[in-house]
């Protein structure tokens, strides 16, 4: 098994599926004979034809209302937008149809479709280019929203989205496109949707964290760690539905709960996981929560975006200060 | 300076107002048997729309859309589809999906405030009511996409209103419809009228048909009151599209006779001379005049054909009042497959609560 | 002083400003010579005209790129979208420039828009006319999102709004658009944003509600009351940015916090508020919060929306609740 | 069948490739000042974004759109338009934006990333750069509106690339300035590749004018490598809007010489052989042929402009390079004009973090 990067393991759940289910089409700005932006799809044109890759006018409203149309008609469209600040237009098609057409009929027509964004901040990207407004999907019901950690995760995850017989808004962090290797086994074996991922085992602190912000969170507990502050990381891995058992119960043992995203503060997902825990948990909690968050501002064009970003300094801060309360 | 495009845009009449021709008409204008099919499915549609309108002012409806005027370009696109092909409505569709099988229980159902009304027992593959304007139109565009990847032989059919043409999604829609030639067809339905907005303050277009310039395929204008010439152009365009001829726009022009919806008053924003002028157009009219001096159709046969209509939707009416309610337990059951534990949880609250609202 | 209802308000908070700043221009769809589907802008074309007060064609995204293009060259729109329902076209415009025109040019454009829309269910309305998304745009940075509860507070917050250097979402509780008459003086006087509105003062339970569950809210108010428990009624009104420092003065009094949405709860802004007060005013808390929302289901069709919007029996209950813990 | 409706898209070119004129040509072509002038900016043009590639290649500006190839039509834009006209530019527009005034510096502070090179020192009323394709065509329509409401002889221009044309926003923009007669102009700049997708792909329309049409509104086609041309049509077209005759498509036929932005590789999915081509029809070289032709424009002049374009670039280069970093306040002071008390709160928190990210 070669070390494979997580935009090469979202190639190969592609490809795999591809082979595996005829139903499933590809459709994207510039994925076919270009691969995609990021290369996503490198290759999968040349290899499966251009019907099931389909490069697309430049339109997103329509390739989420295609999506719609598509999949109610038997198929399994996957369909990449280029950058998250460029779904919007395609917001319509998501709340008004797809991700409500089986409640509307009754179940006598679904929407199982797959978008794929990439998602957040951190490498130098034009205006934009960096959005993750997760909390907006996640708001709405009837669609799934995920959010891959690693390659091996980006492999299983995609898999079971494009299994799910609903529609998943799948998002790639682009930070970690290409940071970490890892051997990814091309079985076809799709992860669960639906439940959190363990990170690292702790007993003082939970920090709830996922995408690229799992990175910076590993950091800040290895740091932690060596002040003798045990933190227990949690992937969301699927932001909605959460997964709230497995949060509830890591805070039951740790009693103390910190939140780490990249997107702005307000009405956030992590304002849904506090507000899960204030209800739920309340009793278990040893300190306030905090929140560690993108700031309730635009997301800065690239030379401040580092100072927008939360840091391992916030996040190691933000859990002290669950020490001193 | 040289002119490197030309279009035309072409118009289609093949029974003027009084019914009589003003063109070859196509063999199934020569069938007592298609001619009665239509005539009855208008006529129906005609019944049941009167009906719906009074159930809403009885409160046994709620916002209800009528399709008065509009059936000719309705049932002419019913009766020009095939059971494969498909279609994406908007919201008044009736003449075309009684057609197609759709029961007209499940019309009172859906503008009852009940989405089993979505549910349509008639062909399973045609897409529900599409009240956001223009989206639907995309649907049909991907319906098209997955016949074509799949190499069926089925063209799919969107509807949408004069209004309908402003919303980017349409353009969209055309635009992809054409540069992949897609089998579907666009049937704008043109009944100048988009709630108070008329046509006019919509575009500045002279005709909806050229908006498929646009998109570079051929698009042609119809006149919508007239059964036997909707129906012939709709055949042509999906057979072109089921031959893998790619797209085409009709424009069916017609004329909104009712209000808006049931909520809606036109009176506010419309001049009383223009509906009666419209009045003097309408579909009904020429069709059993034609109808009258081709095949014999009499009084009796009318009086005969409306009875039974009026008998079928009473039978409908009764069905629907008959319904049961749906429980609060179907709020949850189609939102997901395979449904997440917060909606379990949710689902038990619900039915606590579950009547006690108002 | 008459009796008005709150859309008579409206129509009246129009008039005024418009009579007093001729830069104030009205676009939506149907909403001259027709009024507006709720009468919002009755009469307004006959007297100010049609460049002042003009119907659009059918595009909601074209509405929200016209107000960007005509408030950046100095003019004040303000929009009527139909229902909330079908903003979602338009929220590419609200999002990629509305909200961000100024801080994208340092200052040197800016968009003194007001999106007005109704908002929420319970008058038996078509699919996709019940929709009460204000989170969305509550996580949006750089617009403000209102929601009057009265017709003083509609007509004052109206003016505020049109007032207001930035973007603001003005939503219309229709289940209240005519539900009370109240004298309200047609004085041109703004009521203040960002700050919540005391509805009832109380000593016990802190309810934190806007819109038209105020009514409801303010009836279990009333039946707690009867059984002696003290409800306090916060209308928060400026949904975004929210007025913390109330909420959080309020809880620290009554130690107890129930917060009331028509809105789905998975990242509705019930969860904000409550993320808020499980950060700063965790030890206030004298049990869990609850959130008595709408659940994270499709809105139903109007046969059963009462079964999905929070009733009084709930919010009694959920206040109950807290004493039990 | 009648035809209802006809339409024409004429083409408009006054120098061909090599530089000779193939039709009447406009005053300010025989004026040698008003030559100068336009082909200095071009050159301009070409040296500044030689330079900010390369400034990206030292990592010293994130992504950068090369204007490359479309300097013609760029630059016969800036000339055509008034300074009270405005534009609404989406990324590549250097060209018309340094003939209306805005400072090079401010271009490299954009792609640097740093929301100040949207502040212009030009044109205050001038757009800033619109990523979102497509969007800018609704403000272009927009400040038409606010043009028009205060009577002002005014006229906004839009730019929309061949890509761009896809997106609805473009069709609700044009459907509407027709439907209101406002005065903006629609500068749909067909370079062939939106990215990897070429034209072919994005639409079945044989010329991008006829889009004009759907929205009842004249479209035309010009040579875009042709600056007399691009300038005479859209001096017309923009002429027309401020009387109040209503909008325009112009369609500039160009190519994008360059990779799509110092992002992409265009090796990967475009011929080599179409980019040589394109390479013999370019803007420049046809201009300094008519030029030295009708005006005597010489070798040595060619020298000093070049070397007086270098030296302004370069000028410009070492402003940007010396300018301070905004402070991590900059991104709360510009959110709202009254600053909420939670962004002043999340501010000071902002401070204490500022630099340490990364
Ligand atoms: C996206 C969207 N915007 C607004 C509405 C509200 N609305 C319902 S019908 C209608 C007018 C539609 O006119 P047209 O397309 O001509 O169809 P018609 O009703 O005439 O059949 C409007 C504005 C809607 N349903 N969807
Ligand atoms: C709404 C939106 N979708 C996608 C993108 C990503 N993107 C940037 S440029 C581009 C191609 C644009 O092509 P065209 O309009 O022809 O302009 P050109 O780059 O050729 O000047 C794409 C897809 C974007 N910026 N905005
Ligand atoms: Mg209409
Ligand atoms: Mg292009």
């Amino acid at each position: 098994m070669a070390q494979i990067t997580m935009i090469e393991a979202i190639t190969m759940a592609h490809a795999w599926e591809m082979e595996h289910d005829p139903s499933v089409v590809l459709l994207g700005e510039d994925i076919g004979i270009n691969g995609g932006v990021f290369r996503a799809t490198v290759g999968l044109q040349q290899r499966f034809g251009s019907d099931r890759v389909q490069d697309t006018p430049l339109a997103e409203g329509m390739i989420a209302g295609m999506c719609v149309g598509m999949a109610a008609q038997g198929l399994k469209p996957v369909a990449e937008i280029q950058f998250m600040g460029f779904i919007y237009p395609a917001i319509d098609q998501i709340v008004n149809h797809m991700s409500r057409m089986r409640n509307r009929t009754r179940g006598r027509m679904s929407c199982p479709v797959v978008i794929r964004t990439p998602h957040g901040g951190g490498i130098r990207s034009p205006e934009h280019h960096s959005e993750s407004v997760e909390a907006l999907f996640a708001h709405i019901p009837g669609i799934r929203v995920v959010c891959p950690s690693t390659p091996a995760r980006a492999y299983g995850l995609l898999l079971a989205a494009i299994r799910d017989p609903d529609p998943v808004l799948f998002l790639e962090p682009v930070r970690i496109y290409r940071y970490a290797k890892q051997e990814v086994a091309n079985d076809g074996k799709a992860l669960p949707l639906d439940v959190c991922f363990l990170l690292r085992e702790g007993t003082d602190v939970t920090i709830v964290t996922w995408g690229a912000m799992t990175v910076d969170t590993l950091k800040a507990a290895t740091q932690l760690a060596a002040e003798g502050i045990s933190a227990e990381v949690i992937d969301l891995a699927t932001i909605s539905p959460i997964d709230s058992e497995a949060i509830l119960d890591s805070v039951a043992r740790t009693g103390r709960l910190v939140i780490v995203h990249e997107a702005a503060r307000n009405c956030g997902v992590g304002a849904e996981i506090a507000a899960i825990v204030a209800e739920q948990g309340l009793y278990d909690l040893q300190a306030p929560i905090q929140r560690v968050t993108g700031y309730d501002t635009v997301m800065p064009y690239f030379k401040l975006e580092h100072d927008y970003l939360p840091s391992v300094a916030r996040i190691v801060d933000a859990v002290h200060a669950t020490f001193v309360d | 300076m040289k002119a490197v495009a030309e279009f035309k845009i072409h118009y289609v009449q093949m029974l003027d107002p009084s019914g009589q021709p003003v063109a070859d008409l196509p063999a199934f204008a020569h069938s007592r048997d298609e001619l009665v099919r239509m005539y009855r499915m208008m006529v129906l549609a005609r019944t049941f729309d009167t009906k719906a309108v009074n159930l809403q002012r009885t409160g046994k409806l709620g916002t209800y859309p009528s399709c008065l005027g509009h059936e000719a370009t309705h049932v002419g696109a019913g009766a020009a589809l095939r059971p494969e092909d498909s279609i994406a409505p908007v919201y008044r569709e009736i003449g075309t999906q009684y057609w197609r099988g759709v029961r007209m229980v499940e019309t009172l159902t859906y503008w009852g405030g009940d989405e089993r009304g979505n549910d349509f027992s008639g062909p399973r593959h045609d897409f529900p009511w599409s009240v956001p304007i223009a989206s639907q139109t995309l649907h049909a565009a991907g319906a098209a996409m997955a016949y074509k990847i799949r190499r069926e032989p089925r063209c799919a059919l969107a509807y949408v209103g004069d209004g309908g043409t402003s919303e980017g999604a349409f353009y969209e829609a055309i635009n992809l419809a054409g540069a992949r030639k897609l089998p579907v067809v666009f049937l704008v339905v043109n009944n100048r009228w988009a709630i108070s907005v008329p046509i006019e303050q919509q575009t500045a277009c002279t005709t909806l048909a050229q908006k498929a310039i646009a998109a570079g395929i051929p698009g042609v204008q119809v006149d919508g009151n007239d059964i036997i010439a909707v129906r012939d152009t709709l055949e042509q365009a999906l057979a072109r599209g089921r031959r893998g001829d790619g797209p085409t726009v009709v424009e069916a022009l017609t004329y909104r006779l009712s209000d808006h919806t049931t909520a809606d008053d036109a009176t506010r924003y419309r001049p009383e001379a223009e509906v009666k002028a419209a009045w003097q157009i309408e579909p009904l009219i020429r069709t059993r005049a034609f109808m009258a001096a081709t095949c014999g159709w009499t009084d009796a046969d009318e009086l005969a054909l409306k009875a039974e209509c009026a008998q079928q939707v009473e039978a409908a009416v009764q069905e629907f009042l008959a319904m049961p309610k749906q429980t609060s337990d179907s709020m949850f059951d189609y939102v997901f497959a395979n449904q997440p534990v917060r909606l379990t949880v949710q689902k038990a609250l619900a039915r606590r609560y579950s009547g006690q609202g108002h």
